[in-house]
């Protein structure tokens, strides 16, 4: 297991370390607790508070979209392991600020039933809080069971929108409504190359042949669709995007915008090697692209695999996911 | 054994992590075929958790003490199991009130309460593929002992017998929860992780009281 | 060989296609070759025209860092190997608004050999060339022959600072000064645990063993300092600092920016802890930290390893390194 | 064969692109152990540029033709050794003038202004482990058999000969130069990938003159 690393069972709290030490500025812990991270200085006085939390081992998920214009705090787990219901009400009790607090976090088990605990605490204290549950890879449940569809990738745009949105002083059913919109109108579908290895267990959970892929496969091994031979960049692509494009289904004139995102070891170059097919199934259809994000915004450390992820936009929209936005991981400027 | 008092429980908690120290390697193996294979590791992690508390905590009251043990472990372990694990013991214990020592007819209620939150937590019922499919028999057989009135040691081994046949039960049953669900039929005949952490739960009030 | 490709030989073509396709707003080619990148849109008059080139597989680098507040233009090689001096020209007169082109590239054989050509060719058509080659890895060459040192990650912080001095409408000598001053304040030292697979090669150019690493290792595979067990992250935080901060030295009172550079594989979360222990040890040592840099800025494909680069700032370095810039690659707000 | 012409030297370019097909495999694995491994492919690459710039110019004069050849081989493979081979191409082609056809005396003439273009552009000079400890003194011989007016049959075979030395003799240098240099001593008693490109370039030639 070639890690750096040093004691395998301080591998989450040295990073959170690492990462308070490096942007002290922007990031800070509370309730003397490192899993529970907030942004850093003034509360918006009436902004909306928006929480995420999630296990460990997915950077920038989910803790490195705390920042200007996305998210206010998050409760960090160990790795792939949800944080604890208390955490969880820490942060919410820190980052409100009388206007309430939007969870949102992806579609596991385990996340919801302490998000759901720590609902169940928070209202007790007198915070209005709210929950948007991400799940969009169509990979993980039929049509018709979108209820049942882990959350990966796609989560980045809801952070993104409904943080432009916290921003503009909207109300909590405001954000939650946009942060919705977003999770009906985003499709993800990924592959894996290789596993990865949780420090704590040190060795891979699951195997995958020398050249073999498994497409549709989740960000923590969950089995996809189809395991076989790894085809061709543009062979996988046109997999991928028969089934997103079906799914939502995106239509001729639609404008979108594309994340190609890396599962850890796949190097950008494969990314946009990727991203030209997509563009180019795209334009056949006559989807049009407004924008694109390719790189690494969802991981499993150093799995190899990517996802692509569409966002249907509307002028609404397109409107926040323009505007400005800064975290220690993620930096866009006005569009 | 006819009646378990608090400091039985408290050694219930240390076989209870011992065992699970024992089987993590083994539960790491069953999660990693469905799941991501971490049960092993929270699982320990849970039960050292409430082992330390049980040690720390100076309560009296097996109740009482269950309760912290469920707190403790929600802290130290909010993985799914973890969850619905701490979830049973706060309603369990919540379940024995202020009694000092507990028979057949307490365990049942302990046992009934225990499993009843955790399917209200995970919205999961038997029948599932989940640990439920082995609590859920157990806890009914202990109510069917405390009916009965029989005394603690045949109770116990009754809803042992009774957890092994969920357990065994459950093999052909399709996942419909956490990661394994995405397995589908995929999942039919293969042991599920959680049920067996339950039949591991159950094994060792069995052993305790025999 | 996982990777998500077409035909090897097309990968780099392919992935520029794909990188165009993505920001078209931000990037064009010129002279009808995908290998000659530009910034789009209006040159500024009077602005210092600053390119860029060398092998592919590096990204962001080299052309990742076109963009505003940065460089103006690149030309790209095949995979580790030096773009042709004839496509270094044509990118010399494109981006040339009058005020001359400096060329910023790391101390390679091959990028030199070129650059000079491109160099003595621009000088026939009028185009005022300066040249600045980036060398700052202190485990290529011992100390008193830092002519002869590669340059990796820490080019970085040579675009950044000669690109918010270009903007401001600086002399070519002035830009030229102030990338050297980058170049003499600048330390990187790296580790490798992994090594890569040159798409047309379809295997990995050199091995190393399933529980070592080596320290010192250059992006390419060159050889490091020592080979050795996997050592724990700290003990190679320690190994690695020891030989920066004696290099400069870097003294107390020094006040420095930190990059800590992935060279691909190496997820973010042990990035992060690297980091904990460099600012450890910076405390330390007394000197403080201005701002980090912490992800991928200069990789080798899927290679598993990192390194650490220091620059000692002062306030004209200072002032520069905070000002705002925004490439596809790399984006951040006015500090 | 006296002297060389036109047609010639296209045949032997053809030769150079088989031979360097032909070691492609082996090129990477000796600069593999000292370098980034990619030299039997930009060799491979320069060449077929070479050969098919080559079959396209209609070019008459060996001079002209060569310093067309080393342009297409700089745009094919701006590598290193890519690089230095174009740079030899263009200077070599140069110093044969308008000459029609190549006997020792305009062999030598290329061969030496070959090398020196190389050790120009990379500012090297013989001992340093690179291609010029294989080509340099095969330019010396050369241009001592056009001094003692040998044949080119004879002229190229002891230039063979010396540049098979030279490759010999260059094992035991220490590289001072591109990536090999980073071994310093270890670098001591290897083979040099460059010097062999060398070796077989002279090889080529050797093998057409015969
Ligand atoms: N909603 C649920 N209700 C009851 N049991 C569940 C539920 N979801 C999962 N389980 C049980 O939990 C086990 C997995 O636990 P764990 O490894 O902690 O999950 P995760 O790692 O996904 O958080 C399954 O084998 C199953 O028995
Ligand atoms: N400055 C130099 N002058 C002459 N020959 C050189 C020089 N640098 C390197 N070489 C030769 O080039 C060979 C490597 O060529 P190549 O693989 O193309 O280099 P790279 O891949 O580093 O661009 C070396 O084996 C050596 O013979
Ligand atoms: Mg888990
Ligand atoms: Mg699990
Ligand atoms: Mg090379
Ligand atoms: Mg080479």
């Amino acid at each position: 297991m070639k890690k750096f690393m040093n004691d395998p069972h301080q591998f989450v709290d040295e990073m959170i370390e690492g990462i308070l030490a490096a942007h002290p500025d922007q990031l800070a812990c509370v309730a003397n607790d490192l899993r529970c991270l907030i942004k850093n200085g003034h509360k918006k006085k009436g902004k909306v508070g928006i929480a995420t939390g999630g296990g460990s081992g997915h950077l920038p998920l989910f803790l490195g979209y705390i920042g200007d214009g996305l998210l206010d705090g998050c409760a960090v787990g160990g790795v792939f392991q949800s944080p604890s219901a208390e955490q969880m009400l820490e942060v919410t009790k820190a980052i409100d600020s009388g206007a309430g607090v939007l969870y949102i976090y992806g579609n596991y088990g385990g996340d919801i039933m302490n998000f759901d605990m720590a609902a169940e605490m928070a209202e007790l204290e007198d915070i209005k809080v709210q929950q948007v549950v991400a799940g969009e890879d169509v990979a993980s449940a039929p049509k018709g069971e979108e209820g049942k569809r882990r959350g990966v990738a796609g989560i980045f745009f809801v952070y993104k929108i409904a943080g432009a949105m916290a921003d503009s002083l909207a109300s909590l059913e405001e954000v939650k409504r946009v942060a919705q919109k977003v999770c009906a109108n985003v499709r993800t579908m990924g592959v894996a190359l290789t596993p990865c290895i949780v420090p704590e267990v040190g060795k891979p959970s699951f195997t995958i042949g020398e050249n073999e892929m498994e497409i549709g496969m989740g960000i923590h091994g969950e089995p996809g669709i189809h395991r076989g031979p790894l085809l061709k960049a543009d062979e996988i692509i046109d997999q991928i995007m028969k089934r997103i494009l079906a799914d939502l289904p995106y239509k001729k004139g639609d404008e979108v915008s594309v994340l190609v995102n890396g599962l850890g070891a796949t190097p950008k170059e494969e990314l946009y090697i990727l991203y030209r097919k997509v563009q180019q199934i795209l334009k056949k259809e006559g989807i049009s692209v407004f924008n694109t994000y390719i790189g690494e915004f969802a991981t499993s450390m150093e799995m190899a695999g990517a996802s692509v992820s569409l966002l249907k936009l509307d002028d609404e929209l397109k409107g926040l996911i323009s505007k400005q936005a800064n975290s220690p991981f993620f930096a866009q400027l006005q569009l | 054994m006819t009646q378990l008092n608090v400091i039985d429980v408290r050694a219930i908690i240390r076989n209870l992590k011992i065992k699970m120290d024992e089987k993590r390697d083994y539960l790491i193996e069953l999660d990693g075929a469905m799941g991501d294979g971490d049960l092993g590791i929270t699982m320990s992690k849970a039960f050292t958790a409430a082992n330390e508390e049980a040690e720390r905590s100076e309560e009296i009251l097996p109740g009482k003490l269950l309760i912290k043990l469920g707190m403790a472990m929600a802290k130290a372990a909010p993985s799914t199991m973890g969850t619905l694990m701490a979830t049973g013991f706060m309603r369990g214990g919540k379940a024995i009130g202020d009694t000092e020592a507990l028979g057949t007819g307490e365990l049942a209620g302990f046992m009934d309460a225990f499993v009843n939150g955790i399917m209200e937590r995970g919205k999961s019922k038997p029948g599932n593929k989940t640990i439920i499919d082995v609590l859920y028999p157990a806890a009914q057989s202990l109510l069917e002992a405390k009916r009965n009135k029989k005394p603690l040691k045949q109770g116990m081994e009754e809803a042992y017998e009774a957890a092994h046949q969920g357990m065994e039960n459950s093999r052909q049953m399709k996942a419909q929860h956490g990661r394994a669900a995405y397995y589908q039929d995929g999942s039919i005949g293969k042991q599920d992780a959680g049920a067996t952490v339950g039949l591991l739960f159950i094994e060792v009030f069995y052993e305790y009281c025999r």
